[in-house]
């Protein structure tokens, strides 16, 4: 192993290690499907930066090119609107470019609009040194794939069992704020066999320019991340994680170790860092990473696993 | 007004210089973008149709900045059809820029087609650090080239060569800007080489830069989405071009083994350079 | 009429005046319900510093004390989390309180568990100097009443079906961000017959203090308000708006004119300022609608009304 | 810890003292409330119990600041409770502050039970521009009384005066402080009259006042949800007492029909104060 990340290992292992439906990881913080998600080099150097998993770009069975520019842009308040359309290499391009991958531990994002699109990907990607699927189901801005799945329960439920009888790695299932309630979807996905959850995505939103009066984006509408959407995406792990007890990965607006142990006390069992890549750098991972353990430290806590949803009690 | 570099900034228009029949400047007043540094870029919104990367341009109006767009494809053509009083959006300016060594004696700047926009930018600099400065602008034909007039201009107060090639000889030397390069580099001495342009003529400035142990900083170009590095369309090896480039030193580029050779398309998929 | 009031209608009349659903307002400006929405000395001290038309603190039939503090607190981003519990003063008092109110645009808000609530309400206001009702069928943190509602398009059908044939004035249906699509329920409230919709209300969401490990919110649970909802809130009108052609009220982060002529460009007739009063005060009815004023002028347009709708050509 | 003054900002309980069997002083470090403000409120967070307004006390030590806690129903019994070393939230301060005129010779100052705490964070002002002071502090009984030697303490450095009242004779003057007030207003000639307590105490302060000629600021309470302008929860007539407030003059004070009269509850419903 190189020494760097062997360095890394032993200093977080015991405090920060987490945990969760079969995942080891050496900290909480997880890169966001859809963030520098396309390249094994980047993904080397996240890893080197501190970050404890890795999700890729959603993959999807043919490559997409996605909408033209502007695909995202950045608001006042540390927040993104995007519509990239889910530009992605596909699958065979993307397992060539992570069968060289070693120990970075990465979780490959898929997408589809049916659910007999993914045995074919499982299948090129289950040989890899990888830990396992995040599904995204809660894309809100393309039409038939991500969150137009996500928000039919029998689909969700159907692609779920497709999968789970193609692979034995865990299955993360990433939900949204859709048409349908988040924990509703959240149930079905366990019921169908799903291992964790992620929430949130983006949330379904647009901005329009004043002084042209045309709509920003190319594709109009998009998803709004960042420090905007926080609050609801707590409020989402908490009802999750509180009414479901399947493990959750929280993900929505984290800037600060703050935000991540306010996930984690929601109910989170790791966190995924976005926006704030945008706004911070790579050095958000080792930031934030410090910032937990400092925390725990502070609290007399003995892992990190030990807040996992301890404001559920209250 | 917002301050943030982020937020998208509206601008107008105020004036179009026609420098080839392909190639236009668009000056327009924005406080920000004039304050970039060479190097930087502008991601530049033609409102419904496209949002392009765009090196700044020098204006010599106070407050003011300019892009210089070369015809090309369906976003550029758009953008090059734009009119006085038009309006567009910009936001930015992001990226690093060109280092320049404070020992620097002598520096030597390789460029083609929309390339010599930072290039531009940097000659004010080095102009007022008064480095002796040698200039080699490549261009298809005498029709095709520009800015050999700025490039004088701005380095008015230091020792400076302006030299033109053409590929077909219509003005200056005939043959590729590299090929006068290989020339000059073995009669004077340049401490370091700035190169923008066509990334297989960049690869070759960069050869022979490194066979001539001269310091190297050139500005990459590769698809960009979103210009802050979060979506990594933009990287080459496990550098993202907007954020940790687009300038990159000589260390940093003999190691990039896909420069010169493949870059990522829209999807994300590696595909070789058409030669 | 006051001096200042008349100095104030006739100075705006022109091009900043606006008609939607029968409504008059003498500019786009309104107070969201739920601000200062239960006196009316403070009503006329609103109208007085320029607001177009106030809606009231939802109201219930009996008086409701709501949930205990803290049931409002401001996030960084200008944004608020509250669950008040929609305490008000109950109809009986409330139709007391305005009883004299003269010239003030008061739109009552309304809200209810079930459609037989609301004809014993509309009953005591009716024969008031108001300008109509909204509807709340969007409060997402009170069992039973709100979003409940709201997420039943057969119950938001039979509210208004009864509402409407108790009154003649025109009824306003606030709808928000909850586990129907927004459209979809605003398409319900048109076809029962609905004159203007307003979008959105605050967005289910929670926040955890992480020292105590503690959910702040007594409810735990209550809704987002401020800048932080604003692309939600514009995307929502835009789509209401495009899709069903119904005139709409357009709220969620409206903090400064440059976001009320966005809301008006997505397809706002007119547009409730909430969480901008916490953060700027009440002056901010007289800067937005400046702002508004001034860029109208510059646009060279002769009525506010001409750049509803605008980005819907692009 | 965020400077925004609307977050809720974690805070120890550092200190505690026992002011009577029903009172107590909680101290903590706090930069920010340290720095409120005489007139000026905290909503203070009892995690998972309440949340109420309370003035902001004196503490001696550099970036701490106090609340004295009446115990009194269900948030502040549970407050009153609170041992050493406890986490409280608090938000704030908010709310205007007591004007001093500085034309101003001789200041008066009439308090009862907690609002005596924003009157000792005035006579540290009143001290430092040398007026001359004299408190009036009412109290039931000798037992119920607090804040006697803070008063004599922080006026040290000007001429001041301080005057107990019981209503039960226990200790000092026998009887309410509106009745001491009555009484010397006649004998010297006081410019301003601050107040703070039970409102019907500042309701017969502001009559005195009024009677006399007195320039008046009182201190009001009104039930509080949001502390910061947008619930209307807090309104007296058309003004908002966490905001606009909480401290009126007397022309403000004379307009406000429902001053001394009526509040509005929880649910915004007007009822009469219990006399
Ligand atoms: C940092 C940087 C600075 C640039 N500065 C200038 C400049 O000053 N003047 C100038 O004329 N051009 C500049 N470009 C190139 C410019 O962004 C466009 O690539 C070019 O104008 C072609 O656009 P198109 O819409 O006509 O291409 P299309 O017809 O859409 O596509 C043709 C090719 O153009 C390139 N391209 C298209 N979109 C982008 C994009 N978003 N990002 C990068 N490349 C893209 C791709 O290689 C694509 O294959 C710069 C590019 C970069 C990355
Ligand atoms: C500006 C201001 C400053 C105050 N300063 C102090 C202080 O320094 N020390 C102190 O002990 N008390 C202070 N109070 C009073 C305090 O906020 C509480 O009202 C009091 O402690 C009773 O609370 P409770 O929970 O025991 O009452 P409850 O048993 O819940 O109710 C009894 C009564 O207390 C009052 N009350 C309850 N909650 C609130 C609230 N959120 N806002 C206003 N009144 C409320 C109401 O009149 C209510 O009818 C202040 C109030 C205000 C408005
Ligand atoms: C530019 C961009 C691209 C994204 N692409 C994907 C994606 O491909 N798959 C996915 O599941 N989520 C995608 N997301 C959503 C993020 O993974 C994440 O859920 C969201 O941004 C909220 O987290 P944040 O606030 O930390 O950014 C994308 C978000 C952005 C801004
Ligand atoms: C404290 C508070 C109370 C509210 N009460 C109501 C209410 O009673 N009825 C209602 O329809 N909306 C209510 N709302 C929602 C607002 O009317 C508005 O829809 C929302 O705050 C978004 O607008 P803003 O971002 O401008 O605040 C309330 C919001 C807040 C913050
Ligand atoms: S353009 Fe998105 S990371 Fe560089
Ligand atoms: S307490 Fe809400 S307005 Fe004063």
């Amino acid at each position: 192993m190189h020494r760097r990340l062997k360095r890394i290992h032993e200093q977080y292992n015991d405090l920060l290690s987490v945990s969760l439906a079969g995942l080891q990881l050496r900290n909480p913080t997880m890169l966001a499907s859809g963030f520098l998600g396309i390249s094994q080099d980047v993904f080397n150097r996240l890893y080197r930066m501190g970050a404890g998993g890795i999700v890729s770009k959603s993959i999807s069975i043919e490559p997409i090119e996605g909408y033209r520019n502007p695909t995202v842009f950045s608001l006042e308040e540390s927040s993104y609107i995007n519509a990239v359309g889910l530009a992605n290499p596909g699958a065979e391009a993307f397992s060539r470019e992570i069968a060289s991958n070693r120990n970075v531990p990465i979780i490959v994002s898929l997408v589809g609009s049916s659910d007999n699109e993914f045995p074919s990907m499982i299948k090129k990607f289950d040989g890899l040194n990888i830990l396992g699927y995040e599904i995204n189901l809660s894309c809100p801005h393309v039409a038939k794939m991500g969150m137009e799945v996500g928000d039919d329960p029998e689909m969700v439920c159907a692609i779920i069992k497709k999968i789970k009888s193609n692979t034995h790695k865990p299955i993360i299932i990433k939900v949204g704020i859709g048409s349908v309630d988040v924990v509703k979807i959240a149930q079905v996905a366990k019921d169908a066999g799903a291992d964790a959850i992620t929430a949130i995505n983006t949330i379904r939103a647009m901005a329009i320019d004043i002084e042209t009066m045309m709509p920003i984006l190319n594709n109009r509408i998009g998803g709004l991340s960042g420090k905007s959407i926080k609050p609801v995406g707590v409020r989402s792990v908490y009802e999750i994680s509180k009414n479901l007890g399947i493990p959750v990965i929280g993900c929505g607006g984290i800037f600060t170790w703050e935000d991540a142990v306010e996930f984690m006390l929601a109910g989170a069992s790791a966190v995924q860092l976005g926006s704030v890549i945008g706004y911070k750098g790579l050095s958000a991972f080792t930031t934030i990473t410090k910032g937990i353990k400092k925390y725990l430290e502070r609290k007399g806590l003995k892992s990190a696993m030990e807040i996992v949803g301890l404001a559920h009690k209250y | 007004m917002p301050t943030n570099i982020d937020r998208i900034r509206s601008i107008v228009i105020e004036q179009i210089i026609e420098e080839t029949p392909t190639v236009k400047t668009f000056v327009f007043k924005d406080e920000i973008s004039s304050k970039a540094k060479p190097g930087q870029f502008l991601m530049v919104w033609i409102p419904r149709v496209e949002e392009l990367p765009m090196s700044v341009m020098v204006s010599d109006k106070k407050g003011y900045a300019a892009i210089t767009i070369r015809k090309h494809g369906f976003g550029s053509t758009a953008l090059f059809n734009k009119r006085l009083g038009d309006l567009l959006g910009v936001r930015g300016p992001y990226g690093n820029q060109f280092k320049i060594d404070k020992e620097s004696k002598k520096a030597l700047l390789v460029g083609g087609g929309t390339g010599l926009v930072p290039l531009m930018r940097l000659t004010i600099t080095l102009n007022q650090l008064n480095i002796d400065t040698t200039v080699i602008i490549g261009a298809k034909s005498k029709e095709e080239m520009f800015f050999e007039k700025q490039a004088n201009d701005f380095l008015d107060k230091t020792k400076h060569n302006v030299i033109i090639s053409t590929e077909d000889g219509t003005y200056g030397v005939r043959g590729y800007a590299t090929d006068v390069m290989s020339i000059i580099v073995n009669k004077d001495k340049f401490d370091t080489v700035y190169t923008c342009g066509p990334e297989l003529m960049m690869k070759k400035v960069v050869d022979i830069g490194l066979a001539n142990s001269l310091s190297i900083q050139a500005s990459l170009e590769r698809y960009m989405k979103c210009g802050v590095g979060i979506c990594a369309s933009c990287c080459i090896g496990d550098q993202l071009v907007c954020k940790d480039g687009t300038v990159f030193n000589e260390k940093q580029l003999s190691t990039m083994i896909d420069f010169g050779r493949m870059y990522r398309d829209k999807s994300g998929r590696k595909v070789n350079f058409h030669m």
